[in-house]
């Protein structure tokens, strides 16, 4: 440090604190050393089980927490939110380090990008905090369970048979996804262009463009601008993102081509009512969101009992939701995706 | 002349005391200590751990932007710049089949050409460094998404990625911050005590000052944003490593952070005024507060109103002091004159 | 001290005066800018305010003008005490001013230059441009200038911008017009133009305040001229009772043998040689030599060309043309860094800008010139730092409580020994000093001359630029005046008289045989072209 | 002596000369051009529906320009727009939550009001405190993000939500425009005619091209200052309300991140980024070209990862192009002013 020390008499003062600084500091380590595992700030409950949506302040991510916290609620853990106010990546990770910090027994995350979160949840692990990744999976080595919403074929089969329908078996069409490296987004792709190429009754769907709109409903709205400005012939758009569909559902609405280009994908029901009502779309898919953090809850229990390791064939009991057996990669599915038309629209609020 | 001496004397032993970057200190140590009692499991090794990997990039940032702050420009490009640098680290890692080595060396050169690139159209060209950098902000960024896409690289060596995290045996301390002590020492080096750093304070002063003393503007300039560009892309690197992922999007918005902390340090955005201890005391501040703050479980969304507030307040209250002092000042060369009509004062 | 209304001459007594000032101060800082502001202009005349730089004109201008509020004084318009607080105050109140400096808006038309915040309206309360263009171009008719109307300001030469400041002042049809070295930067025909409007302005009633140098000017305009000195009004004379010398004795109101001690030097070699420097647009044929020991004062009015001449030589500006050298070797043009390294050092006429970095301690800016030699392996050790700032603060007496302090702390002539401290320290063989005195007490001011006259005595050549001929006068050992970018005359020791010199700034021609005659000057005008 | 060459005005000619070397017209040009060549490529790119959509797309980005250009134009800048933009379209949702029924002229008053206290306080703070306004703003720009995160939390309001009658202004067309888009262009030629025939406006000029001057001269710097903070905050709030109209959804993040492509917008428009020069109709053009490189590139089908290099070259070409042409300029002047000595 003495470095500093000669440039003038502010400089010096200067650095005399910047020694005490790093000296406190590392005091703060010497007084508490590894603090982090020393309690988890009193109360009775069991411990704490954190929740890492991509990003606060998403109506998706609401559902899928109130789900969340009605699960810790009853496994007698306490719940804790926390996480960026935007989805990305390096955003996510100071929040992943405070949950280690504080002894958070599990942290529950939905990742903005798989590796990216590696190393820190490589360090919550270390420091003793179980992984359940939800909604978006992590690279398996960081975590010990996934918790899937639905068999993510099923989720890419259903969305491509609504379109089927809509469009009459042929014609071209085009996905709106969220960020390009989305994993879960990026499965789904995969299964719909397999299912494309080699199942018969798809043979005259084209898909003929796949664009990005980051979740951000401004840029949702221009790419599905893009979309039908520069594919005349497009039939149909599928958006596998809540944010993407309601935000083409509003460009449709406002355009010439409402009800001349068919619109599906995975949305809220909330937010999509008046669409579907008006005749945008017609039909859309989701699972129930909250069931997903309920189980992801029971699952970190399970894991900080050690009843379950995240290993194939391991089963653990989920509430309401019965008993869930873990398949291969450790990942566990919830249940199957709904439909959603004008018939049923109004019996669901989320 | 006696008066002045002991009224100066006594005006300097304060101007010590309460000096900015002192101050910084003093409330920064302060937020230590009570975050210390008052804060759940913030006196810990991974506070020091996690707080100093977390401030990494924008400590690194500040020490050349505080340079060419205090040379009377700006650098909005840097955190674009880091993006492109990931993005090229991972095309060449992806593709080339170089050793790890050499990609981080080109890498690297990436930073030297953007800022280069600035650096010429600020000199060379002679446009203004805010509008130059707004352009290359977008252009930058622009670039990183043309080299990669919107794909990730993701297969860096697992033993790298957990270098940039390790710490210095148990004391908690990531031994990065090696790396980043001898940023810091370098830039203070330079500044503080080398003649381009007496060059850049006059410089950033007065640039006809600077010229009459042989201060070759145009070159100092040119080389600053050179500076800067290398370290953001020692950042773009070390954000590549540390999230074991290169994309388009690394170190997104960075620019703004590093600004806003550089600015808490006391640099003026004028020109001519700051040091490197009180821009490491404004790093260390922010990024200290947050954290604290976030332990502490406020709210995200009241984090960056406390960022704003400590920004707005660090420029305005030098201001408002400034503005008390004069008022106190003329009020009592208005009793002086008003005292001594006499004739034959001469003009001082 | 006499006070105006003791010996003010009574010829307008009836009338009442259009404005007055009586003993106004103004400090600023440390600084006394003004200890007895005292002027009075009745309607219907032209009043001359003369007196040296620093006399304390421009203060006493931008009180008038509700820039600066006087800390003291009795200040009445029309007779009504008045006090402006801003500068639209001062322009209700029907007092026009042009500036010494043009403040033109560069972005701005020319005609809008003029009228802007009165710009005539149109339709719908619009601003009318065609009448705006009609009405600038009217105002140039009357000047007979040929400038459009329409083109911005930035980019016109000094002459014409300081045209567009007459233009404005003349259209707000004011009471009284202060103008403060309009015709600093005009020529002849020019200034003979702006004269014919301002006795117009006169016929009509209004007050006319001028501030000049060029006392054919003064003489030949003027009803009365009041005289300052030191921030203090000495005197005001019916302008057809009073001479030149009487004036420029009130004016400098000293000895001037006592005030420049330029002591006797051993003249040596030839240390800087300038030979044929061109810059297209600036200066043209730029010929002097000075030699070790020597001062060569660098004389002429504001606007001739002096200071860039010597920007020029220290390599702050390039130049089209020509060649400098230094003991011989040539210097590398547009390098001030060069021209250190060859041993030039240049105290510049804006100390506040150009000399110092205010902000910065005395040590830092009395060692910033030599921080390459302070280094050792490009580290500067600050104990070698204070120490030659101790010992060269000590050696020019610089007067601070520590070396700490920030230079903006002290008083105008300490600050200029900073500067002086910083070029000496440098060892240079030849100094360039511009306007060395400007805004300096008379104390400290003796002791900058006994410096740079010491510094000379030490063998280093001088190149001083002055506004203040009694300096002049009494420093150099040899004049060369300027005049519109050339030299027009190069005057011994012995031959510079003030008349001879100010004959040769304004550029009539008699001042020319001095050194050239007819034929070579009409031969070098040629040359020039 | 260095007097005057120029020639007697001869207005007519030259009126006809300032319009071809206008700073606006290069950006037209590029804009005409871009959307020709699109159209060459790909003729749907002018289709009614695509035509609407370029003009909708552009709407919002003209107002938050024009209100930038006046800000900028007095030396100034307000990086805060986003955050402005969020709390008046969050607010605006908010009205309709609790006054459905309100009528449509009065959310765009309590709209424009919100947005102009907000552009106070940075006015406040930047002509009191004397501190540069990029800094101050970057301040209020955390601190109004804050300030609306905090409040909106994970609140939406999506279209439907709000009266349909105001979301139709971005549907319906009067001959074929979109009124939204009506909207903007009117606010661009009024503050266009205030800026260029209002002595206040002029007013504005003065002080960005040389503020000592300007205080010299007796122009009340502080409180123009103040009211072009105040106006930039009002119009910003305006493009927030049309913005709830336009997207379906306002929330915490609405606006964040578009300060940077509005100042873009500007300065590629040909306003001086250290004010002084430059018009609002030159930004509106610049906000309408970067607006439409989006679309034309999608609709070329280049690839849209070069869209944000695309806008960086612009931006530097822009401030490059007026550099070249003031130094060539100068250097005729010199040399014009030269053959006269």
């Amino acid at each position: 440090m003495k470095l500093f020390s000669t440039s003038s008499r502010g400089g010096r003062i200067g650095s005399i604190a910047a020694i005490a600084t790093v000296v406190a500091l590392a005091a703060t380590g010497c007084a508490a050393t590894n603090g982090g595992d020393s309690g988890d700030g009193g109360g009775d409950s069991a411990g704490t089980i954190a929740f890492l949506p991509k990003q606060l302040n998403n109506p998706y991510t609401d559902v899928v927490l109130g789900g969340g916290e009605e699960g810790a609620a009853a496994i007698g853990y306490d719940s804790e939110v926390l996480g960026p106010l935007e989805a990305s990546a390096s955003a996510q990770i100071p929040f992943i380090e405070q949950a280690t910090q504080q002894g958070t027994k599990v942290i529950v995350i939905a990742a903005n990008d798989p590796d990216a979160v590696g190393p820190a949840l490589q360090t919550a692990r270390e420091a003793g905090a179980k992984i359940v990744a939800f909604d978006s999976d992590t690279n398996p080595d960081y975590r010990d369970i996934f918790i899937s919403q639905v068999v993510a074929k099923d989720v890419a089969l259903i969305q491509l048979e609504i379109i089927s329908e809509q469009i009459g078996g042929s014609g071209e069409i085009a996905i709106l996804s969220a960020t390009a490296t989305a994993t879960n987004q990026n499965e789904w792709i995969k299964f719909m262009e397999e299912e494309l190429e080699s199942n018969p009754d798809y043979a005259d769907i084209k898909l003929v463009a796949k664009v990005y709109g980051d979740d951000d409903a401004d840029k949702s709205f221009q790419e599905t601008q893009g979309l039908l400005s520069s594919y005349p012939d497009l039939a149909g758009i599928i958006s596998p993102t809540t944010v993407g569909i309601a935000a083409a559902a509003k460009y449709l609405s406002t355009s010439d081509y409402k009800g001349k280009v068919a619109l599906t994908g995975l949305g809220l029901p909330n937010e999509m009512r008046e669409f579907v009502k008006d005749g945008t779309v017609q039909e859309f898919a989701l699972w129930d969101p909250a069931q997903l953090g309920y189980v992801a809850a029971f699952a970190g229990k399970a894991l900080v009992d050690g009843t379950i390791t995240g290993a194939e064939g391991d089963t653990f009991d989920a509430g309401d939701m019965g008993e869930i057996t873990v398949g291969a990669n450790g990942v566990a599915i919830v249940g199957p995706p709904t439909r959603f038309n004008a018939d049923n629209i109004d019996e669901y609020d989320f | 002349m006696s008066k002045t001496m002991t009224t100066t004397s006594r005006g300097q032993l304060s101007r010590r005391l309460i000096g900015h970057d002192a101050v910084i200190f003093y409330i920064l140590i302060t937020v230590v200590i009570i975050s210390m009692i008052t804060v759940n499991y913030f006196a810990s090794t991974l506070t020091v751990g996690f707080l100093l990997i977390q401030v990494l990039p924008i400590l690194l940032i500040a020490m050349p932007m505080a340079l060419v702050i205090v040379s009377g420009e700006i650098d909005l490009s840097v955190a674009s710049t880091a993006g492109l640098t990931s993005a090229t680290m991972g095309v060449l890692w992806r593709d080339s089949g170089l050793d790890i080595g050499t990609v981080m060396a080109l890498s690297l050169l990436v930073g030297v050409l953007c800022g280069a690139f600035n650096g010429f159209l600020i000199t060379t060209l002679g446009l203004p460094s805010l509008a130059v950098t707004i352009g290359t902000l977008a252009l930058y960024r622009g670039l990183a998404l043309v080299v990669i896409g919107d794909q990730k690289v993701a297969s860096f060596p697992k033993e790298l990625n957990a270098f940039v995290l390790s710490k210095i045996g148990n004391t908690g301390i990531p031994v990065m911050m090696i790396f980043a002590l001898i940023v810091i020492a370098f830039f203070a080096v330079l500044l503080h005590f080398t003649p381009f750093g007496r060059g850049l304070y006059a410089l950033g002063y007065s640039p006809q000052a600077a010229t009459f003393v042989g201060v070759r503007v145009g070159h100092a300039k040119f080389w600053m944003f050179v500076a800067t560009g290398v370290v953001s892309s020692m950042v773009g690197v070390f954000l590549t490593l540390r999230l074991a992922s290169a994309g388009p999007d690394n170190g997104t918005g960075l620019e703004l952070s590093v600004i806003a902390a550089v600015l808490l340090g006391g640099v003026s955005i004028f020109g001519g005024k700051g040091n490197i201890p009180g821009v490491v005391g404004g790093v260390l501040l922010i990024g200290t507060l947050t954290y604290a703050l976030r332990l502490a479980k406020v709210p995200e969304t009241a984090l960056i109103i406390v960022t704003g507030g400590l920004l707005v307040l660090s420029v305005v209250a030098p201001s408002v002091i400034a503005w008390g002092k004069e008022r106190i000042r003329l009020n009592r060369v208005h009793r002086e004159v008003q005292g001594q009509n006499a004739p034959g004062i001469t003009r001082a | 001290m006499a006070t105006a209304a003791e010996t003010a001459p009574a010829s307008h007594a009836a009338r009442t005066p259009a404005l007055s000032l009586r003993g106004a101060s103004k400090t600023f800082g440390p600084v006394i800018a003004l200890a007895d502001g005292t002027i009075e202009i009745l309607p219907g005349e032209i009043h001359a305010l003369v007196g040296e730089n620093g006399a304390g004109k421009s203060t006493l201008v931008k009180i008038l003008a509700g820039v600066h509020s006087p800390d003291g004084g009795e200040f009445l318009v029309e007779g009504k005490p008045a006090h402006f607080r801003n500068v639209s105050e001062s322009k209700a109140a029907g007092i026009s001013v042009i500036y010494q400096e043009p403040t033109l808006f560069p972005d701005l038309t020319v005609a809008e230059n003029i009228f802007i915040g009165r710009q005539p309206k149109g339709r719908a309360g619009l601003i009318s441009r065609g009448e705006m263009r009609r009405r600038a171009a009217e105002l140039f008719t009357t000047l007979g200038v040929p400038i459009d109307p329409d083109r911005i300001a930035d980019g016109l030469s000094i002459a014409d911008q300081q045209i567009i400041e007459i233009a404005k002042a003349i259209s707000l049809d004011a009471n009284v017009l202060v103008m403060d070295e309009p015709t600093a930067a005009l020529s002849g025909v020019e200034v003979e133009r702006l004269f014919t409007v301002a006795r117009a302005l006169r016929e009509k009633g209004a007050g006319i305040l001028f501030i000049s140098h060029r006392f054919e000017e003064v003489f030949g305009l003027s009803d009365r001229i009041t005289v300052m000195r030191d921030g203090r009004y000495i005197q005001v004379h019916n302008t057809a009772e009073v001479t030149v010398p009487a004036i420029v004795k009130e004016m400098v109101g000293r000895e001037l043998g006592d005030l420049f001690p330029k002591q006797d030097a051993e003249i040596g070699d030839v240390v800087l040689k300038v030979d044929g420097l061109n810059s297209i647009g600036t200066f043209t044929g730029i010929d002097f030599e000075i030699r070790a020991g020597e001062i060569v004062a660098l004389s002429g009015l504001v606007g001739a060309g002096r200071t860039e001449v010597a920007r020029a030589v220290f390599g702050i500006d390039p130049y089209d043309s020509g060649s400098v050298s230094i003991g011989g070797a040539a210097l590398k043009a547009h390098s001030p860094r060069d021209a250190i390294a060859a041993g030039i050092g240049f105290v510049p006429e804006d100390r506040r800008k150009q000399g110092l970095v205010l902000d910065l301690s005395v040590a830092r800016n009395v060692t910033l010139t030599l921080r390459h030699s302070l280094a050792r392996f490009g580290i500067i050790s600050g104990r070698r730092e204070r120490a030659a700032a101790e010992d060269w603060s000590q050696r020019l007496q610089v007067k601070t409580g520590s070396q700490e302090l920030p230079v903006s702390t002290l008083s105008g002539g300490n600050q200029q020994k900073v500067v002086l401290a910083k070029w000496l320290a440098t060892d240079p063989k030849l100094l360039i000093v511009d306007e060395p005195t400007r805004g300096i007490d008379v104390g400290t001011k003796a002791e900058v001359h006994r410096l740079i006259s010491d510094l000379a005595g030490r063998g280093i050549a001088i190149l001083m630029i002055s506004s203040e001929l009694p300096e002049v006068l009494g420093m150099a050992d040899r004049v060369l005046v300027m005049h519109e970018g050339r030299i027009t005359a190069e005057l011994s020791r012995a031959d510079a008289t003030a008349e001879r010199v100010m004959q040769a700034a304004t550029g009539s021609r008699e001042a020319l045989h001095l050194d050239l005659t007819d034929e070579e000057l009409s031969t070098e005008l040629e040359a020039g072209k | 002596m260095s007097t005057v060459t120029h020639a007697p005005a001869v207005p007519r000619s030259n009126a006809l000369k300032r319009f071809f070397t206008a700073r606006e017209i290069p950006v037209a040009g590029a804009l005409i051009a871009l959307i020709l060549v699109t159209y060459i490529i790909n003729p749907r790119f002018l289709s009614p529906q695509s035509t609407k959509d370029l003009m909708l797309n552009a709407t919002i980005m003209v107002i938050l320009a024009v209100a930038q250009a006046l800000v900028i134009i007095t030396r100034n800048v307000d990086l805060s727009v986003g955050a402005i933009l969020g709390l008046v379209a969050f607010g605006t949702g908010t009205v309709f939550d609790m006054f459905p029924t309100i009528p449509l002229v009065l959310v765009f008053v309590i709209g424009m009001i919100f947005g102009g206290l907000l552009g106070s306080i940075n006015g406040m703070l930047v002509t009191s405190a004397k501190v540069p306004a990029l800094v101050i703003t970057l301040g209020t720009l955390y601190i109004f993000r804050g300030v609306l995160s905090s409040w909106a939390g994970s609140k939406q309001f999506f279209s439907g939500d709000n009266p349909k009658a105001f979301g139709n202004l971005s549907v319906d067309t009067l001959i074929g425009i979109p009124i939204i888009t009506i909207i903007a262009v009117v606010i661009t030629v009024a503050v266009a005619m205030f800026m260029s025939s209002v002595r206040s406006g002029r007013d504005l000029y003065a002080i960005g091209s040389e503020p000592d001057a300007a205080r010299l001269f007796g122009i009340p710097v502080g409180g123009r200052v103040l009211s072009a903070f105040i106006a930039c905050g009002a119009l910003t709030g305006l493009a927030g309300v049309l913005y709830a109209s336009r997207y379906n959804s306002v929330g915490a993040l609405t606006g964040s991140g578009i300060e940077l492509d509005v100042v873009a917008a500007v300065v590629v428009g040909g306003v001086a980024i250290f004010g002084g020069s430059g018009t609002v109709a030159g930004a509106a053009i610049g906000a309408v070209l970067l607006s439409t490189i989006t679309g034309a590139l999608t609709a070329t089908r280049v690839d849209k990862f070069w869209q944000q290099a695309i806008v960086g070259v612009l931006i530097l070409a822009a401030i490059i192009i007026d550099r070249v042409v003031s130094l060539r300029r100068a250097r005729k002047l010199r040399v014009n002013e030269a053959k006269d000595v």
